[in-house]
């Protein structure tokens, strides 16, 4: 079940309330009126009533529930505006974290350049999210957090939120962006302010973070950091891109301007599949699914990526 | 069901005038937007074309010698539009 | 009782009820360019200097020369509903000719218009519109868009006059039943209506 | 002229002699009673298909990963069941079939304004119709935007968005058409005596939807064509890469399909406002009050569009606003619900299956509405746009609205339309079934939603699996109620015993007093009318 904890986020418990009126009138109306037309259906079936009473209506009643409608709907209106004006007031101090969305994945960049797939906060410290979409709309949505927002490409937008309870809570993509829209996830991990302070201390940059792992491990983690999963698996089976299982050392058909063509599947290959995706096409794969990685993934990285994919060659 | 095709033969004079009404209006507006207004100069061509459409509306188009039913009704479709583009506006304005 | 009998002529002919019924189209068509000018508002609000700038590609004289004989036309047309009642064949033949040249002469200069800023590069998707920049992408492709559309109004009043002419002609349209020429005439002058407002906003307001 | 019919007294519609045989006497005919058959059997068919789309979605869903399909085909189906059911299905829906059908009828006037045009609206939707589906066979692929066809998503796919596109903007000419007929045919062709306020609710409500018709439609049209522009010579009007606001079309479709939602609905409650006064044998309880918020319905409903965008980034102005003119529109709703339980008070009410259809039309249209005020509050709405609550808030009012109102108008009006009956026992238990599988195929859909799960989602988290079980028996037990329910009206229409009486439910609308099935102009003699619709003493 979703973490219904009213501390998961600071806006839960005002959002709950906005809710917790507005399901309470929404039932009490549903109840009381079915109620009434039930009694009704039963109290004046023709064969208990022959004979209907002629009333035109009244004004007195009319009036009436007009009146108490409107009211209560301002209620609602007003909880509802309450609730999601605190959302809009972003703390001054708030820890900004860059989160990218594509398809069909999540990316977040903190401060100091470190790159992550899930995202990592402290609990009890305001964050906010710079929203950046790369192609199509997608939108951010943290249920156990109660908030949503569009990615819209080209546009800016922002949310934030504050945790005060530690856990992992999903992340999913809301709003759809085609094939993999559903496999869009991720997740948000709240964690001790002094653990996540160390965590940044140890991660001060990229280079570092890639530092010191195995060639491979280092291969993984830049596939991660892009959210190349999304499309591309590595045990050869299809799904939207080709697998990188046997990409490095094998001839492959693509499809170059609309021609065919065989390539061989070298170094420079890989270099010009992420800097110029729709270039070469693999035949049986849809062009213009993949935008180009050539002003994000470093040469350094690609290096990873390479020794990696050799790995899955052997 | 009265077919009211007769009662309301406009003679050619005043088309006449209403033409040359309208043509200067044009030239006004041209003229007007050639000197410097600034965002002034927005609001002055669409109130003169707001001016010279209603010109065609009550003349051209017969609305002086229609019934009132349909003047109202042509006149809040057009306040319907003014309001759809108010509201528009009510995002673009405050972003 | 066996009698033959057709649908259309039994419902008794009634005018008032085609001329709400145009009305109401020309409400639809409004509502269709409203859609676009709501786009160009936007646009421009988003981009002010690039539309400032973009509109003084267009020529103020092609412009301001349409604009008139359009006017023109769109008299001439309701002059012709006059004629037609006043029994005046000849003169009600004479001023739905009239309509037909201007329509035609409008498009003549739309189609200079036109050509000339394609020979420029400027057109949808070109190279170098794209080139120049976002606001005058957005300016040019709803110019061409709205006039493109626009345009398109004028062929279907210039058939539409067209048969009114040729039933004036025949005398199967005649003072007794001008409803056809009415109505074609309100749809004319609502193309006429729409270019009252495409002329300042993307000629006059640089 | 073209359409020569041969008239003798108290011939039917269905049997008048035309210069055209078979088929072809339907397809080219201009009365109004047979266009409204045309389209009955043209939208009970786009129906079927979709409800079999929607049925196939509830399969992929009930258990995580994959189930009957892949991705690319679910997000396809739920594009074309979108499609299908919206715009060729409720939008036309109710006006086409009955207010052809009965809008003369019941103003006591021989056809509608503009016969002619009648004919030319049903040849229009079906031309549209095909050109939409022909996105189906033409390479591509299916589209897979979703019927909202979001830019830039929608200019991305490599799908045949175009036939689609083209297909619903060639549909709004249809519904444009219609609109246009029906305000004619109220302004010009009431009978006699029959003021604005002897009017009878559904005309009422059909005349406040047609000006939604003419007034909204255009806009989406406009919008779709730009789509095509945008794609066929890249334009950018709503692409980011090219200075264009993805926002902006948002605007732009919402504009109309908000509106459409009215469009949908306020005919659905006219024929409810019919069915309750007939049944319960008792004047409609508040006629003015219903006919006033009809039209308020029409009006504000036009300013509300905002509110399927308040994530998406707008303005905060324009974020509390469209949310207070929600809530403004939630309350003429709230009086007609009103009204029309105050209407049983004191009442002699038939418990027969018109009138089952009717209260159970309060139920569901309760619980969809009611749900819609957790939608319009922003902080709420955040919280749950985009997932399975809306799915079961537009179907709770889509299909429980428009269709429960759907299935009591053909159950209401059988006798009159095919002159034979139904089986009324069978009826009532293809009602039964059908009101337990929808509750049981939607209810759980509000429960995911408030859990977090997106809509338009393939595939789910583990934790979603017992309610997508449940939800999916539901749509089960639902087509054994759809198919009870068609076979028995198929029967009746064929076999079912002849009505000798002309008013069966004891109505007091002009349409009760002409044949059953009515005569090809419906009235011998205008009738002179001197009291209120609903005048039961
Ligand atoms: C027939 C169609 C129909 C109708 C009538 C409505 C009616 C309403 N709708 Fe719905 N709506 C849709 C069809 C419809 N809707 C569709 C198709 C979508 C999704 C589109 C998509 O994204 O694909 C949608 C989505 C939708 C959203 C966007 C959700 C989102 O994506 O985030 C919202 C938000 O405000 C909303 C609100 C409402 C409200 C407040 C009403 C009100 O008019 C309801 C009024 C009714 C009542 C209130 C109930 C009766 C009254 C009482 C029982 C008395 C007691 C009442 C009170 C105390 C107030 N609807
Ligand atoms: C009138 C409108 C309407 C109707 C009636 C329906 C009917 C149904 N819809 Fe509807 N639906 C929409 C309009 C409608 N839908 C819209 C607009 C969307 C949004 C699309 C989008 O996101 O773009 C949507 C989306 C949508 C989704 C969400 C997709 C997603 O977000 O992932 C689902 C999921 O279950 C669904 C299911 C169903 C089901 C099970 C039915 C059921 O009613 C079907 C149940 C009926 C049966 C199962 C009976 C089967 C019948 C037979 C077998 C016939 C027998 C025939 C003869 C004897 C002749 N629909
Ligand atoms: Cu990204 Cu849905
Ligand atoms: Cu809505």
């Amino acid at each position: 079940m979703i973490d219904k904890a009213q501390n998961a986020s600071t806006f839960v418990s005002e959002v709950d309330s906005a809710f917790l009126f507005i399901f309470g009138v929404a039932l009490f109306f549903l109840f009381a009126i079915t109620a009434v037309l039930i009694y009704y259906i039963i109290r004046y079936r023709q064969s208990k009533n022959p004979k209907a009473t002629h009333i035109e209506g009244s004004t007195k009643l009319e009036i009436i529930w007009t009146v108490v409608p409107t009211i209560l709907v301002l209620v609602m209106f007003s909880y509802g505006w309450s609730g999601w004006k605190s959302q809009t007031e972003i703390p001054d101090d708030a820890m900004p974290v860059k989160a990218i969305a594509r398809m069909w994945s999540f990316a977040f960049e903190y401060e100091n350049g470190l790159v992550t797939d899930t995202l990592i906060v402290p609990k009890g410290r305001a964050v906010k999210l710079d929203l950046v979409a790369q192609d199509v709309i997608h939108s951010m949505y943290i249920p156990a957090f109660r908030v949503k927002q569009d990615m819209v490409p080209g546009k800016k937008s922002n949310i934030w939120f504050e945790s005060e309870r530690i856990g992992t809570y999903e992340i999913f993509c809301a709003e759809y962006c085609g094939l993999r829209h559903s496999y869009m996830m991720s997740g948000v991990k709240v964690i001790e302010g002094a653990k996540f302070d160390k965590w940044m201390e140890e991660n001060k940059s990229i280079e570092e973070a890639n530092k010191g792992t195995n060639k491979r491990l280092a291969g993984v983690s830049v596939l991660r950091k892009y959210g190349c999963n999304a499309c591309h698996t590595i045990d050869g089976s299809k799904l939207v891109g080709p697998s990188y299982k046997g990409v490095l050392g094998s001839t492959r058909t693509v499809i170059t301007d609309g021609k065919e063509r065989e390539v061989f599947g070298d170094e420079a290959y890989i270099r010009r599949s992420i800097y110029e995706p729709n270039a070469d096409v693999v035949k049986g794969y849809d062009q213009g699914l993949m935008l180009s990685y050539k002003d994000q993934v470093t040469e350094e990285e690609l290096q990873h990526l390479i020794e990696y994919f050799k790995s899955l060659s052997e | 069901m009265e077919n009211n095709n007769e009662s309301h033969i406009v003679p050619y004079k005043t088309y006449g005038i209403i033409l040359s009404v309208l043509i200067v209006l044009t030239l006004i507006s041209v003229a007007v937007t050639r000197i410097e207004l600034a965002s002034l100069t927005v609001f002055v061509a669409i109130l003169l074309a707001a001016v010279k459409s209603s010109f065609v509306l009550i003349y051209f188009m017969h609305l002086k010698f229609d019934n009132k039913l349909l003047k109202a009704l042509v006149a809040a479709v057009f306040i319907l539009i003014a309001l759809v583009m108010v509201v528009t506006f009510l995002d673009y304005n405050y972003r | 009782m066996n009698q033959t009998m057709t649908l259309s002529h039994d419902l008794h002919r009634d005018d008032e009820a085609s001329k709400i019924g145009m009305w109401l189209f020309i409400f639809t068509e409004l509502l269709l360019f409203a859609g676009l000018f709501i786009v160009y508002g936007v646009y421009r609000y988003l981009n002010p200097v690039a539309f400032h700038l973009a509109a003084e590609e267009l020529s103020v004289t092609v412009g301001t020369y349409n604009t008139i004989i359009l006017l023109v036309s769109s008299a001439t047309m309701a002059m012709a509903s006059t004629a037609i009642r006043l029994k005046n064949k000849g003169m009600t033949l004479l001023l739905l000719g009239i309509t037909l040249f201007i329509a035609f002469m409008f498009m003549v200069n739309k189609f200079f218009e036109w050509k000339g800023k394609f020979g420029h590069g400027i057109f949808p998707g070109s190279d170098d519109l794209l080139r120049l920049g976002h606001g005058d992408t957005l300016f040019f492709g709803l110019y061409f868009f709205m006039t493109g559309l626009h345009a398109l109004h004028i062929i279907v009043g210039f058939v539409l006059i067209t048969i009114v002419a040729v039933r004036v002609n025949n005398n199967t349209l005649t003072a007794d039943n001008p409803v056809l020429l009415d109505n074609s005439g309100l749809y004319w002058h609502l193309v006429d209506l729409i270019w009252i407002f495409l002329f300042p906003l993307f000629y006059l307001i640089t | 002229m073209s359409n020569q019919e041969t008239e003798t007294t108290h011939v039917s519609f269905r049997d008048v002699k035309s210069k055209y045989k078979g088929i072809f006497a339907w397809i080219f005919s201009t009365d109004h009673k047979r266009v409204g058959l045309l389209y009955l059997y043209s939208i009970v068919s786009f129906f079927v298909v979709g409800v079999l789309l929607g049925a196939a979605m509830k399969l992929e869903l009930m258990s995580p990963g994959k189930t009957i399909m892949d991705p690319q085909a679910y997000n396809a189906i739920f594009t074309l069941h979108g499609v299908i059911m919206i715009f060729l299905v409720v939008v036309p829906g109710l006006p086409a079939v009955f207010g052809n059908f009965f809008l003369p009828i019941m103003i006591g006037a021989k056809d509608v304004a503009f016969p002619k045009l009648n004919l030319l609206s049903w040849w229009v939707y079906v031309v549209g119709a095909l050109v939409a589906l022909s996105a189906l066979f033409a390479g591509g692929g299916p589209p897979d935007t979703g019927w909202t066809f979001y830019a830039p998503y929608s200019f991305k796919t490599n799908t045949n968005m175009l036939p689609a596109v083209l297909g619903a903007f060639i549909l709004g000419f249809s519904s444009i058409l219609t609109g246009i007929n029906f305000i004619v045919t109220i302004h010009r062709l009431r009978a006699p005596g029959m003021s604005w306020f002897r009017l009878p609710l559904f005309p009422w409500t059909l005349y406040g939807t047609a000006w939604i018709q003419i007034l909204a439609t255009p806009i989406v049209g406009i919008t779709l064509l730009m789509i095509v522009g945008e794609r066929l010579f890249n334009i950018g009007f709503f692409d980011p890469a090219l200075g264009g606001d993805p926002i902006l079309y948002q605007h732009l479709f919402w504009i109309y399909s908000h509106p459409a939602v009215y469009i949908m609905i306020l005919p659905a409650m006219g024929v409810i406002s019919e069915i309750i006064p007939t049944f319960a044998n008792k004047s409609i309880f508040g006629y003015k009050a219903i006919v006033i918020s009809t039209l308020a319905i029409a009006f504000v409903g036009y300013f509300v569009w905002g509110h399927h965008m308040f994530t998406s980034g707008m303005s905060g102005t324009a974020l509390y606003t469209f949310s207070f003119l929600t809530f403004l529109v939630a309350i003429p709703s709230a009086i007609k619900v009103f009204n029309w339980v105050g209407t049983l008070h004191k009442a002699s009410i038939q418990l027969e299956a018109p009138f089952f259809w009717a209260a159970s039309f309060l139920f569901v249209f309760m619980i969809g509405g009611l749900s819609g005020l957790a939608l319009g509050a922003l902080a709420t709405n955040v919280h749950l746009h985009d997932t399975a609550f809306v799915v079961a808030h537009f179907h709770f009012i889509v299909f429980g609205g428009v269709g429960f109102a759907f299935m009591g108008a053909i159950h209401y009006w059988f006798p009159k339309m095919w002159g034979r009956m139904y089986n009324t026992r069978v009826a009532t238990t293809g009602w039964i079934f059908f009101f337990i599988g929808f509750n049981t195929l939607y209810l759980p859909m509000f429960f995911l939603g408030i859990d977090g799960m997106p809509r338009r989602y393939y595939d789910y988290v583990e934790r979603f699996h017992g309610p997508n079980i449940v939800s999916t028996i539901g749509s089960w037990v639902m087509i054994a109620g759809i198919i009870i329910i068609l076979v028995n009206l198929i029967r009746g229409a064929k076999y079912g015993p002849i009505t000798t009486n002309k008013n069966p439910w004891g109505g007091k609308t002009l349409e009760w007093e002409v044949d059953s099935p009515p005569t090809l102009e419906n009235f011998e003699e205008i009738p002179v009318i001197d009291r209120s619709p609903y005048d039961y003493r």
